[in-house]
């Protein structure tokens, strides 16, 4: 598996950010070792999960207004067959945190994070739940959800624009694309 | 009688207004999408330039900025998003001044108040609407906005010396903890 | 002709008041009376009780609406101050003052049973300064869990995050609310009471559900499929903001009003602002006002429609709900080529405002006004008239006109309730003075009143927008301002028709360029505390209904 | 044998070809056996292929209707989108849930999934494409397809959840209520075809469908059964049991992975027999356009073949409830069984003896005008 083979349609590779960590995400995950055969089917295993993230909306403020008008006709989250938003974690594959997290909340996020059926994965969408943006310094927002939760990708912004959260996304199915889910235990 | 009037006076309202419905729908059917496909149209893709999405500093063509290093930015800053780090140099003169060493700037705390931006006495910084921000690492939007070697562009008409702060050491704003000891202070220059 | 008449109301007024001043006197002869920005009247707590229904009851004016409680560290004592206003007229304003100087264990009277809405704003005091209501009947914390270390809001709040570490344990709920009362021998009693029955079906509505419009969380006591009992908790986003405004200087506090009812987040800074100017005394200029009243509409409209589409969307069509976003979207448009944001705009800032307009902005903002009134007959065809949706609104959660005073419930919503509480005739500020709007209004009080309120008021807006898009005059669009801010020593208050009802904003200064205290006055608040009230006895599916008529914006709420 | 000469695409060369060459070389009792297994496998795949065109199609036209595209990335036109989903769900994690009645929790997605694959065998595709055909085959498929409602009521009970319990008795009061109006309106039919076999039903509609032949009664007959399969497969406006803003997602709330997707793909498939059973019913089945005397005109439309027509007038049907699905706000309980009680069942009944006075004075279009139909 190579860098250069995961492609999403419409930007080219070398144009994302962040590409050095997905090449030693692949370097890692080679020095496992996995067979030409099984690799194959990984492949049309991951693209068949890249290409049907199920988003769960964990939206506690302005970054869930953000995302509804994603899922609105007018950015139209459907075309990357991600408007199947699922109220329930069970069937999510994607939660995106949009918001602050708070004390209060911190261990209802984990809980909902932990009813999620594998192979789930978190995008934390907008300042707040990257590090608790404008409220860092309070007494009750939880300075990031990656303090509770994994977190795979980082959107910034405050909030997000629609067109910054398709970004994200695909970064995220990028992130899926070099996984391997044959003959690889993490994951 | 009256209420087997009213039983069926009921039912067609109630089937009529459900068909208007149904022409609504049934028009919008064939009207023209409003779906701008991003990033399909990547190249076309208009937004608009006050859009706030990135803070640089601009550089000229000599690799020169507009930074005094005065800090106001990064006391003007509600959360401490901006740390500059600055440090005295004696001119060929013998002066001394201050110049700038980095200006950090973390994408992942910014609220995009334009706090900084306008209250910035020499334009030296200003926001972009470059919105493909997303990565996989948090330590990546932890941003050095200046250039590497870049120096400050001398100007006939001096910019108002404004007194020197405490200078701050560069800590790695990974750790939140040296952000929120930089409170922001009051310049004494007004 | 015209000025013998506003002389003769203000001498109405003036006379008004001097009666209400020697009612208070009659009734609590210690009363101290200044006039400051407002009528202040400063008494001792065990009297307040009595003033307050006094006041509420006296037929002349009566100052039934509690349009704030705010609870202050005034350093050497805890206190409470109320802003009341008669609900005939809101310009017709009074604070109570009270406080208590014991600090370890402090007691105040509770005015819940003449204001319902006291009775979260008391729990919310409780809960930041550790002010407990003698008489409220459930004295449990409302933003904060039972077992947080400390009153945040209190000036020697301890934040060692040891203290309050962050825990990641999931904790049963506990329905007991302790509470204190007094009894006829005047004996303070402290016990506790079951909120709900040993049997209750209970089901959790929140604080993660797909139509509660936030993190509100609902426990919700079922009788098959009609709702028995509500309790709200609340707090799973409260972020302290007043606490950290504290720490800020009043330019930096702006972007915070953004970021409480997001969708009104320019209304919002719009009264933060106004409450600013009003203290230092800065004269905004023409032009600013034009363009802060344009956005406030154009804000409302946006607001208006996101409340549309989620209503229709928790009715089930969700058809409707993407209707309304797209429209929405052209709004935003016009927000990110004016001032660089969508939701959050930051375009009012102390003095004026920090974007001009740009070239086309007339002509965008025309082609909307002609496209939105094409597209509201729209929404009558596809939705207003809907057999199924006329099912689900009319006669559902029927709010009357005395219990939207009492629970403070504001904007369209009590407007539906046949209440005229608009700010922006009452308390005109900006161009409201101007321009000719209708205060829409209608008696019924059910959902389908204010679903139909907020489709006319977009209206409305529209009309004021047209009315100033083509006269905006030339100028700055921000006056010199002192880049510190320091506001005199004074309590400032000030009002402002934010989309979801009443939003005001209450600063106390003591001479530096950091408030005292701050505190928001949320229209959310209101709507979520009368929720219990309109949804008893309502199915469970008119209970999300209902709350998507209401329109409450949690963060808000929970500042 | 005529009939096969000029219809060259129809599916029953096929299998006449294949029938005979097996019988050619093999025992009776091979034949057979080979036989169903053929058809069994078929059937699964048609099932799988048709629920994933569904999903596909009804996003896609969802979207449409929200003035937005859909799935457009994966594959040409997004085309591969459902296949994409399916991946995935296959390969998702199930999730154990503590406290849950396990048994019954495991089971209640096959209740729904075979229920709707029993009914999916009774379903003539086309010609010759018929797997079993009863000679009460109306009876069976309104008797075997109420078994899915098990697989809802014991999914909500057994979930150990409060809402998938809401939703699961919503759905069982809903259910029971619509079948019987579902049920009615196939009795109709029956009383004016005179058979309830389906492949006599269609035959008898060679002219004449029967929506046209009872006219009134046949009309009114056919609307009800579309509200009513409409509501009996929980489909919006009718979705209270998984009612999305209120339950999160009611009765299957707790389910994961494929379990989750029986579920899916059941709510698709139950959406594509209701209408198959309305085609079959109502709009002549399998059978073309043909008009009593046309010669030219009924030979050119016999050319197209025969599950074209079918799968056309089902195509139609299911449009037609996905533009009502995504027009309407969802009905309370209380309205959905108002509607129900008051309105469908009275008319309903009322309809059944209007029909059967029809029949009996002869007043359906077959017997006032011979000529024609």
């Amino acid at each position: 598996m190579e860098l250069k083979n995961v492609n999403i349609k419409g930007i080219p590779t070398a144009e994302f950010n962040d590409n050095e960590y997905l090449e030693n995400y692949i370097k890692e995950l080679e020095a496992n070792g996995v067979n030409v055969v099984l690799s194959k089917i990984d492949e049309l295993i991951n693209w068949g999960r890249s290409n049907s993230v199920w988003p769960l909306i964990y939206a506690t403020s302005c970054c869930g207004i953000e995302f509804m008008a994603t899922a609105a006709a007018h950015h139209d989250i459907a075309r990357f067959g991600m408007e199947v938003t699922r109220n329930s974690p069970r069937q999510a594959d994607l939660m995106i945190v949009a918001g602050t997290m708070v004390h209060k909340m911190a261990p209802l996020i984990k809980r909902v994070y932990d009813q999620m059926a594998e192979p789930k994965y978190v995008v934390a969408m907008g300042a707040c739940a990257i590090s608790g943006g404008p409220f860092i310094n309070s007494y009750h927002v939880v300075p990031g959800v990656d303090q509770i939760i994994p977190v795979d990708v980082y959107i910034p912004g405050c909030p997000p624009r629609p067109e910054s959260l398709f970004y994200g996304l695909m970064q995220l199915q990028r992130k899926i694309k070099v996984e391997q889910f044959l003959g690889n235990k993490q994951r | 009688m009256r209420s087997i009037a009213k039983y069926f006076s009921g039912l067609f309202i109630g089937i009529s207004s459900l068909l208007k419905g149904m022409s609504v729908t049934w028009r919008e059917l064939w009207t023209k999408k409003v779906t701008q496909q991003y990033p399909e149209n990547r190249d076309t893709l208009v937004i608009s330039d006050r859009f706030r999405c990135e803070l640089v500093m601009p550089h000229d063509e000599n690799n020169e900025h507009a930074c005094t290093a005065c800090g106001i930015c990064q006391m003007n800053c509600p959360n401490g998003t901006i740390v500059v780090t600055s440090q005295m140099i004696e001119t060929e003169d013998g002066k001394k001044k201050k110049i700038l060493d980095t200006h950090q700037w973390d994408l992942g705390m910014c609220t995009f108040c334009n706090l900084c931006v306008i209250t910035c006495p020499s334009d030296a910084i200003k926001f972009e609407n470059t919105y493909e921000n997303a990565v996989f690492t948090r330590s990546k939007l932890v941003q050095k906005i200046n250039h590497e070697g870049s120096k400050l562009r001398e100007k006939k008409k001096e910019v108002k010396p404004v007194e020197a702060k405490p200078v701050v050491e560069a800590k790695p704003v990974v750790e939140k903890k040296a952000v929120e000891e930089v409170k922001p202070e009051e310049p004494k220059a007004e | 002709m015209r000025i013998d008449q506003r002389n003769k109301k203000t001498f109405d007024i003036y006379n008004i008041m001097e009666n209400i001043k020697k009612l208070i006197l009659n009734t609590v002869p210690t009363a101290v009376i200044e006039e400051k920005q407002k009528l202040t009247v400063t008494v001792t707590f065990d009297k307040l009780h009595l003033l307050a229904k006094t006041l509420k009851e006296n037929a002349a004016l009566p100052f039934d609406f509690l349009v704030k409680l705010i609870g202050v560290d005034r350093g050497e004592e805890l206190g409470v101050n109320y802003l009341l206003c008669s609900s005939t007229d809101l310009s017709k304003e009074l604070v109570l003052k009270t406080g208590t100087t014991d600090r370890e264990n402090p007691l105040l009277y509770s005015i819940t049973d003449l204001f319902e809405t006291a009775q979260y704003n008391e729990r919310e005091v409780f809960a930041l300064l550790g002010i407990r209501f003698i008489n409220n009947p459930d004295m449990r914390k409302f933003f904060l869990n039972a077992d947080w270390v400390g009153y945040p809001l209190r000036k020697d709040y301890d934040a060692n995050p040891e203290l309050n570490p962050l825990s990641l344990e999931s904790v049963d709920m506990i329905d007991i609310a302790p509470r204190i009362t007094e009894n006829e021998k005047g004996e303070l009693v402290e016990d506790t009471v079951n909120i709900f029955g040993e049997d209750d079906y209970i089901i959790n509505i929140g604080p993660q559900h797909p139509s509660t419009h936030g993190v509100m969380h609902f426990r919700t006591a079922l009788d098959g499929e009609i709702v028995k009992k509500i309790d709200v908790h609340s707090g799973y986003i409260h972020r302290g903001i007043e606490k950290l405004s504290e720490s800020l200087t009043y330019p930096q506090i702006l972007h915070f009003t953004d970021r409480l009812d997001y969708l009104s987040a320019n209304i919002n800074r719009h009264g933060l602002c106004m409450a600013v100017e009003k203290a230092a005394e800065i004269e905004v200029p023409e032009r600013a006002q034009y363009i802060r009243t344009i956005m406030d509409e154009l804000n409302r409209i946006d607001s208006h429609l996101l409340a549309w589409a989620c209503q229709t969307n928790d009715l089930g069509a969700t058809t409707a709900f993407i209707y309304g976003m797209r429209e929405r979207e052209i709004i935003l448009d016009i927000f990110e080529k004016t001032c660089g944001g969508r939701l959050i705009i930051n375009q009012n800032v102390v003095g004026g405002v920090m974007f001009d307009i740009y070239n086309e902005f007339q002509k965008d903002v025309k082609s909307f006004i002609i496209y939105m009134r094409d597209k509201l007959k729209e929404y009558d065809r596809f939705f207003s008239h809907n057999v199924i949706a006329l099912g689900r609104m009319v006669t559902i959660g029927v709010l009357s006109k005395e219990d939207a005073i009492n629970y403070a419930v504001t904007g369209p919503a009590g407007r539906g309730s046949g209440w005229s509480c608009d700010i922006r005739k009452h308390i005109p500020y900006a161009l409201y003075d101007k321009v000719d709007f209708k205060e829409i209004i209608r008696t019924e009080g059910d959902s389908y009143a204010r679903y139909l309120n907020r489709l006319d008021e977009i209206e409305e807006s529209l009309h004021i927008i047209e009315q100033l898009i083509d006269n905006v005059p030339e100028g700055d669009i921000c006056a010199k301002v002192k880049p510190i801010i320091r506001l005199p020593e004074g309590e400032y208050y000030s009002r402002v028709e934010a989309c979801r009802g009443e939003f005001g904003v209450f600063i106390e200064s003591r001479g530096d360029k950091f408030p005292y205290r701050l505190k928001f006055r949320s229209p959310s608040m209101a709507l979520v505390s009368a929720m219990p009230l309109i949804c008893q006895n309502e199915k469970v599916s008119d209970f999300i209904g209902i709350g998507g008529s209401m329109d409450y914006v949690i963060p808000d709420i929970d500042r | 044998m005529i009939l096969n000469y000029s219809q060259p695409l129809e599916v029953t060369n096929l299998t006449s070809w294949l029938d005979s060459t097996l019988r050619g070389s093999l025992s009776e009792f091979w034949v057979l056996l080979i036989e169903f297994v053929i058809v069994g496998a078929l059937l699964l795949a048609a099932y799988a292929v048709i629920a994933l065109i569904l999903i596909y199609a009804e996003r896609k036209i969802t979207a449409f209707f929200q003035a937005r595209f859909g799935p457009n990335r994966v594959g040409k036109w997004g085309l591969l989108q459902s296949v994409a989903d399916m991946i995935k769900i296959l390969l998702k994690e199930i999730v154990k849930i503590n406290r849950s009645d396990r048994f019954l929790f495991f089971a209640a997605p096959f209740f729904m999934i075979v229920a709707s694959m029993l009914t999916f065998g009774a379903i003539p595709f086309g010609k010759a494409l018929h797997a079993i055909d009863f000679n009460i085959g109306v009876l069976y498929v309104t008797a075997v397809s109420s078994l899915g409602i098990i697989g809802v009521l014991l999914a909500g009970w057994s979930s150990n959840n409060k809402y998938s319990m809401i939703g699961a008795m919503r759905s069982g009061a809903q259910f029971v209520s619509y079948e019987l109006s579902a049920g009615f309106a196939l009795m109709t039919i029956v009383v004016l075809a005179g058979t309830m076999q389906f492949s006599t039903m269609i035959e008898g509609q060679r002219y004449c469908w029967n929506i046209f032949n009872g006219h009134i009664s046949s009309m009114i007959a056919f609307v009800i059964y579309l509200i009513s399969g409409h509501a009996e497969t929980n489909r919006g406006p009718f979705d209270l049991p998984e009612a999305e803003s209120e339950l999160t997602a009611g009765y299957h709330t707790e389910y994961s992975g494929l379990q989750f997707g029986f579920y899916y793909l059941a709510e698709y498939l139950n959406m594509f027999i209701i209408a198959s059973i309305a085609t079959t019913v109502f709009l002549g089945g399998y059978l073309p356009i043909q008009v009593k005397g046309w010669v030219d005109f009924n030979g050119i439309m016999d050319y197209i073949p025969s599950y074209v027509w079918f799968f056309g007038k089902t195509a139609v049907l299911i449009f037609l409830s996905l533009w009502v699905r995504w027009s309407f706000p969802r009905l309370r309980i209380d309205q959905l069984l108002n509607l129900e009680w008051k309105y469908l069942l009275p008319i309903n009944l009322v309809n059944i003896v209007l029909m059967v006075i029809l029949v009996l004075t002869g007043l359906t279009l077959t017997d006032l005008l011979p000529g024609i139909f």
